[in-house]
């Protein structure tokens, strides 16, 4: 809730930075970050549906899941996941230097979650086309290759049930890629306005938001990791 | 279309819309109001459009033997008909217009919390509607608007990418709308507007604003998935590779069951607004009918298996849908009896606006119960996709949400633009949309149970007199919606000036001049009172603005 | 030209179904004139007499609210009772159901009996005899429909879904298709014949030339090769098929299933998911777009028509 | 506005965030049976909570914005849950009388 204020004093204390709407910098730092938190929860619906999905193919084909997640690799999948985790490390340190006004720790950080952003991408560019190379690409009809699945080697059916897996798989990864691609993009904006010395100690909303943003799309990565890369269970290192 | 508002002798006082002109100011604006006008001019065109559809359907079953156009065109009149209606007229219709316009008024707020959010909303409901429209001029696509798999992703040779991606785009634009309300709700209220004290639309808009946010990505990403597998030929939900279609049905009613209530919880805001403002009476039961609206919203992600007790699901989960579906329609009575009680001992007056409020409360009484009937699983199995459920939901959809709509257009409409509108051809009107209505869609429940199925391009013969009935009425319901576009248009220019206060309403918005400045009161309002604080113990002439 | 307002009732459950729909009507009836009739009260008892008139407030009472929740909610309760009990005892066939296999094909119904004889989007049954149809579907979800009967069921691609009736009024009455499934949706409408027992007995008899959809399904066995695994006689490398249908089959994973029509189905068109206990997987090929979905139902009754008469189904194929 | 935790607290985080991603990694490898899914998906919530906890410093927030990130993940699971309504009950077959 908005303190009372007088209309004369508005004008006189407030940042270059307060929208002409919001009455003081804290209530447009609250509505910014309320703001984000809603937008992350429909994002936390768009994958859920797909989760959901997701869930209800392992359920009725846990056997087909199972051996068809032979064919991931999980130590790309391990790998993702520890630079995402550093890059939500950086990305947090980047916000938290915003707060104290740092800007250099500041750019140092947001370059650094970028470096492991793009890292993030470059693995998951090699672990698609370790797929593609495999045929296992069931999206490009007829590249998908039936007999060159060696658990199931004449089951065009039984295979039928491991493209959806497969589908999940790239549909899930392929749109965590592409927010992790909108995250770089955010980053490099966020990156230019604090080279411009924007940000200060009390004006570094457009930080805190991104932040929010690429944690958010961490966490995603952190319920795929288990969820397509470590299904069959009991099995051996490839 | 938009150089006819700025007539400048409309009001001397700056105002929203002669504080800057030219396309730049209207196409560039950040202010709510200024956006809220352009999603009125794009919502009506696309409300004709689909009107056109509808009469074209309503046409070709004058015969039984369908001899108007080909099954096939029939399709495609149906399903843009569901598509338009649906996606780019229902859900954004009273959030993107009366919402964006009123919502932040109502709590004393300049503006929206994220102006520009709001006009890229608008912007990407553009985008939508030309993906949509492309479907229509490319060859049109013949799913039907629930775009059932199979059939849509492997069977159907139209358009049914370029749609899916038109309600997938169109999707965000309401998820934006429901952000931007929320925030606001929240964050801008003035001083003294407690949670108590919010207007029933705010409410209404507030609980249709979660149902859009936690809502509307399930059915972006079902969508998605449909286009992929239709563009990859991979099995998702195709069951000869593997995928299960009941699991579409699934994940697409979760959105579209509570989307149905999107497109009603608005309206019965704008009801209750009504009902109270004419009857000079504050709500009866103001924190039931505001919890209503949130019981609504919450339950209404609860019941989505109605719409599928004949698919194969099993036998418990129609039983746990079906108990819960008794559960939704509770909150819904709360508001009838809670509206119908409000006027007793009120001073009613029969300005169009309360006649649409009739309207609404009747034929949303009817909707709603014959909804009852599709929840109860024996007679469901009988009613379903046939023209029952086809009376049904119009009844909710065209004799609730539309005549709250076309009530909430006219009692707000001095607001907007400062002109009165004609009372005597809104009168008029009025009664013709009523009449229209139900000739065309209470023969269809008769008709439904009979056991016309839906979206039949030929119908059994039996049928014939019955649907020659829905017909002529859908003709003089067609009328009944042009005269409204004809004055309303007339009273732009000629009609006479309305004061601040035409109605003497009680809420914020009427408290500043009409059409209202940029930034909507010169001081932000300091409240005291309740909602709808008609005859207080307060001065009943109590001053315009407290300092 | 007279108008029909209300539709036949030609089978067992019609008229249950008639007095729940006449419940809810009076219900609604009953309301919407209540409502009508305090509004239109209020309205004209309650007019504006005069510009500045101003009512007294009146802001509720939580009595009020309380007592027009719950008693709705117990009169929605009693439909929801009474819809679940119809639905219910609808939902299970009786064991001495006459089987009917209805195939939905876009735009037309293809309808065999056991006896053999195949009709198109025609069906014909015998009055006061349950008649049990089993429903699959060859492309898109079609829904098979009689209105005279009060049922309808969804027919969806991928598996089998049963529905039943008893025929209780000779006559001919309509069947529709009641999900959209493409063009011609509307034209994929057909007749159910109700015949007395000896007409019906004759009409059996004059159909039925390949022979019973039992013979037609051994001859598909031979066809398809499936006896030279699934032998008569014990040590074929697929289980032996004796008695299987209806018997609960161990699987090698441990779980144990009903051999119903689905999972033998499932079994030719996809060998690999519930393999019987002892045997390999990975050795019976798919049968997958080879074999179309009537062929698939003639030989699930030949399976059926194998099951021991008489014989105890312990020493079924399973080792 | 909001108080600031140290870097140490950070990389602390940090440090359990990649413990725990080697766990998951490395009891994925004994077969447990039903329980491998069941004990990736805590290890993975427990992730989840410490990076919206500390790294979104949801800690300082208002209770407003805590409820609508648990609100998020509630809905989400009442989405997954309510699927299962269906697919659970469908292999009970019905005995005629309801129960």
């Amino acid at each position: 809730m908005t303190e009372p204020h007088s209309a004369v004093a508005e004008h006189a204390e407030h940042s270059p930075y307060l929208r002409h709407h919001f009455d003081s910098m804290e209530q447009q730092f609250d509505s910014a970050t309320l703001g984000m938190w809603v937008f992350l929860l429909t994002e936390i619906m768009f994958f859920g549906g797909m989760f959901g999905a997701y869930t209800v193919y392992r359920s009725m084909y846990p056997a087909a899941f199972a051996s068809t997640s032979m064919h991931m690799n999980p130590a790309f999948g391990a790998a993702n996941t520890a630079v995402l985790i550093v890059s939500s490390l950086t990305m947090a340190l980047a916000v938290r230097s915003a707060r104290l006004g740092k800007q250099q720790a500041l750019q140092m950080f947001l370059v650094l979650t970028m470096l492991f952003g793009i890292a993030f991408l470059v693995i998951k560019g090699f672990e698609y086309h370790e797929h593609w190379v495999d045929m296992k690409v069931p999206l490009f009809s007829g590249h998908w290759d039936y007999s060159n699945t060696p658990e199931f080697p004449h089951q065009a059916q039984y295979s039928h049930q491991a493209q959806i897996l497969f589908c999940f798989y790239f549909f899930m990864t392929g749109f965590h890629a592409l927010h992790m691609l909108v995250g770089v993009g955010l980053m490099t904006t966020i990156l230019m306005m604090a080279r411009h010395g924007i940000f200060s100690k009390d004006y570094f909303t457009p930080v805190e938001i991104s932040g929010l943003y690429w944690h958010f799309v961490d966490i995603v990565w952190i319920f795929l990791f288990p969820l397509l890369y470590l299904i069959g269970n009991a099995r051996k290192l490839i | 279309m938009s150089t006819a508002l700025q007539t400048p002798e409309v009001a001397e006082t700056p105002n929203y819309l002669n504080s800057e002109y030219g396309w730049k100011s209207w196409l560039f604006t950040k202010d709510h109001k200024r956006i809220a006008v352009l999603y009125i001019i794009s919502i009506t065109v696309m409300f004709f459009i689909g009107g056109i559809f509808a009469s074209l359907i309503r046409i070709e079953l004058l015969t039984p033997q369908g001899d108007l156009v080909n099954s096939g065109t029939y399709n495609k009149f149906f399903t843009m008909h569901g598509i338009v209606m649906v996606f780019f007229f229902l859900i954004p219709s009273i959030p993107a217009t009366l919402g964006n316009f009123f919502l932040p008024m109502q709590i004393g707020a300049k503006y929206l919390a994220f102006p520009r959010i709001n006009l890229l909303s608008w912007y990407i409901y553009i985008a939508g509607a030309i993906f949509a429209l492309a479907a229509i001029v490319l060859g049109g696509v013949d799913t039907g608007w629930t775009f059932y798999t199979p059939f849509s992703s492997t069977y159907s040779n139209t358009f049914v990418i370029t749609a899916a991606v038109g309600v997938f785009i169109a999707g965000f634009s309401s998820i934006l709308t429901g952000l931007n309300f929320i925030v606001t709700v929240h964050k801008m209220r003035a001083p003294g507007m407690t949670w108590g004290r919010l207007p029933l639309f705010v409410w209404a808009n507030y609980a249709t604003s979660l149902i859009q946010v936690l809502g509307t990505p399930v059915v972006a990403i079902t969508l998605a998935l449909v286009g992929l597998e239709r563009a990859f030929h991979i099995g998702i939900f195709d069951p000869a590779i593997g995928g299960d279609p009941i699991l579409f049905q699934h994940m697409f009613w979760f959105y579209s069951h509570p989307a149905v209530y999107i497109m009603i919880l608005p309206g019965m805001g704008v009801i209750s607004e009504l009902v109270t403002c004419f009857s000079r009476k504050s709500i009866f039961g103001y924190p039931f009918v505001a919890a209503s609206s949130l019981g609504i919203a919450i339950i209404g992600f609860l019941v989505w298996g109605h719409h599928m007790f004949v698919t194969g699901m099993s036998m418990y989960a129609s039983l746990y849908f079906s108990l819960l579906t008794m559960l939704v329609a509770v909150p819904s009575a709360i508001k009838i009896f809670n509206w119908t009680a409000t006027m007793f001992r009120g001073s009613i007056s029969y300005d169009t606006p309360m006649l649409y409020a009739f309207g609404f409360i009747g034929l949303f009484t009817i909707g709603g119960l014959t909804g009852l009937f599709l929840a109860t699983l024996g007679v469901d199995v009988h009613v379903t996709d046939t023209y029952f459920v086809v009376a049904h939901f119009h009844y909710v959809m065209v004799g609730g949400m539309v005549l709250a709509y076309l009530g909430g257009m006219h009692f707000w409409w001095p607001k907007i633009t400062g002109r009165m509108y004609p009372e005597g051809w809104a009168k008029f009107a009025a009664l013709l949309v009523f009449a229209g209505f139900n000739l065309t869609f209470f023969p269809q429940f008769i008709t439904g149970y009979l056991g016309q199925p839906r979206r039949y391009h030929a119908y059994a013969p039996e049928f014939q007199v019955l649907n020659v009935m829905s017909t002529a009425g859908a003709s003089v319901l067609g009328l009944g919606y042009i005269i409204p576009l004809i004055y309303f248009l007339w009273s732009m220019k000629y009609g006479p000036k309305a004061g601040n206060n035409p109605w003497n309403a009680k809420g914020l918005e009427w408290q500043t001049t009409s059409p209202p400045p940029t930034f909507n009161f010169e001081q932000t309002p300091i409240v005291t009172e309740d909602a709808y604080a008609y005859g207080s113990e307060s001065a009943p002439e109590e001053a315009h603005h407290h300092d | 030209m007279q108008v029909p307002l209300f539709p036949e009732a030609a089978s067992s459950i019609a008229r249950q179904v008639d007095y729940l729909y006449a419940y809810l009507s009076v219900v609604t009836i009953v309301m919407t004139g209540l409502i009508f009739a305090v509004v239109f009260f209020f309205a004209v008892k309650y007019r504006r007499k005069s510009e500045n008139e101003m009512p007294r407030p009146i802001h509720g009472s939580v009595i009020l609210e309380i007592t027009w929740s719950i008693i709705p909610f117990i009169v929605m309760l009693s439909f929801f009772w009474w819809g679940a009990q119809i639905f219910f005892a609808n939902a299970t066939p009786p064991s001495n159901a006459m089987d009917v296999y209805v195939v939905g094909k876009q735009w037309m119904w293809k309808i065999q009996y056991p006896e053999g004889t195949r009709e198109i989007n025609e069906l014909h049954v015998p009055i006061g005899r349950p008649v049990k149809l089993t429903l699959a579907s060859e492309d898109v979800i079609h829904s098979f429909f009689i209105p005279a009967f009060r049922i309808k069921h969804d027919v969806v691609p991928g598996r089998y879904d049963t529905m039943w009736f008893t025929a209780t009024k000779p006559g001919r009455y309509h069947i529709f298709c009641a999900e959209y499934c493409g063009t011609e949706h509307s034209g994929m409408v057909g007749w159910v014949t109700v015949m007395t027992d000896s007409d019906y007995e004759n009409w059996v008899a004059a159909g039925g030339t390949e022979g019973s959809m039992a013979q037609q399904g051994e001859r598909l066995f031979e066809q398809y090769g499936c006896s030279t695994c699934h032998q008569a006689d014990q040590q074929g490398r697929g289980p032996n098929l004796r008695g299987v249908y209806g018997s609960r089959i161990q699987l090698t994973d441990g779980r144990s299933v009903q051999a119903d029509d689905a999972y033998i189905r499932e079994s030719i068109l996809n060998p690999n998911s519930k393999v019987t206990a002892g045997y390999r997987p990975d050795v019976m090929p798919t049968f997958q777009g080879q074999i179309s979905e009537e062929q698939l139902l003639q030989m699930i009754v030949y399976i059926k028509s194998l099951a021991n008469p008489g014989a105890p189904a312990s020493t079924g194929g399973r080792q | 506005m909001h108080s600031v935790p140290s870097v140490r607290t950070y990389v602390t985080v940090w440090a359990v965030l990649t413990f725990l991603t080697f766990a998951t990694y490395y009891i994925a490898q004994i077969d447990l049976g039903p329980w491998n899914i069941v004990i990736a998906l805590c290890i993975a919530f427990f992730k989840m909570s410490l990076v919206i906890f500390f790294f979104m410093n949801l800690k300082a927030e208002s209770p407003l914005t805590k409820l609508f990130a648990a609100g998020g993940f509630f809905w989400m699971i009442l989405l997954l849950g309510q699927f299962f309504v269906d697919y659970i009950s469908r292999d009970w077959m019905p005995c005629g009388k309801m129960w």
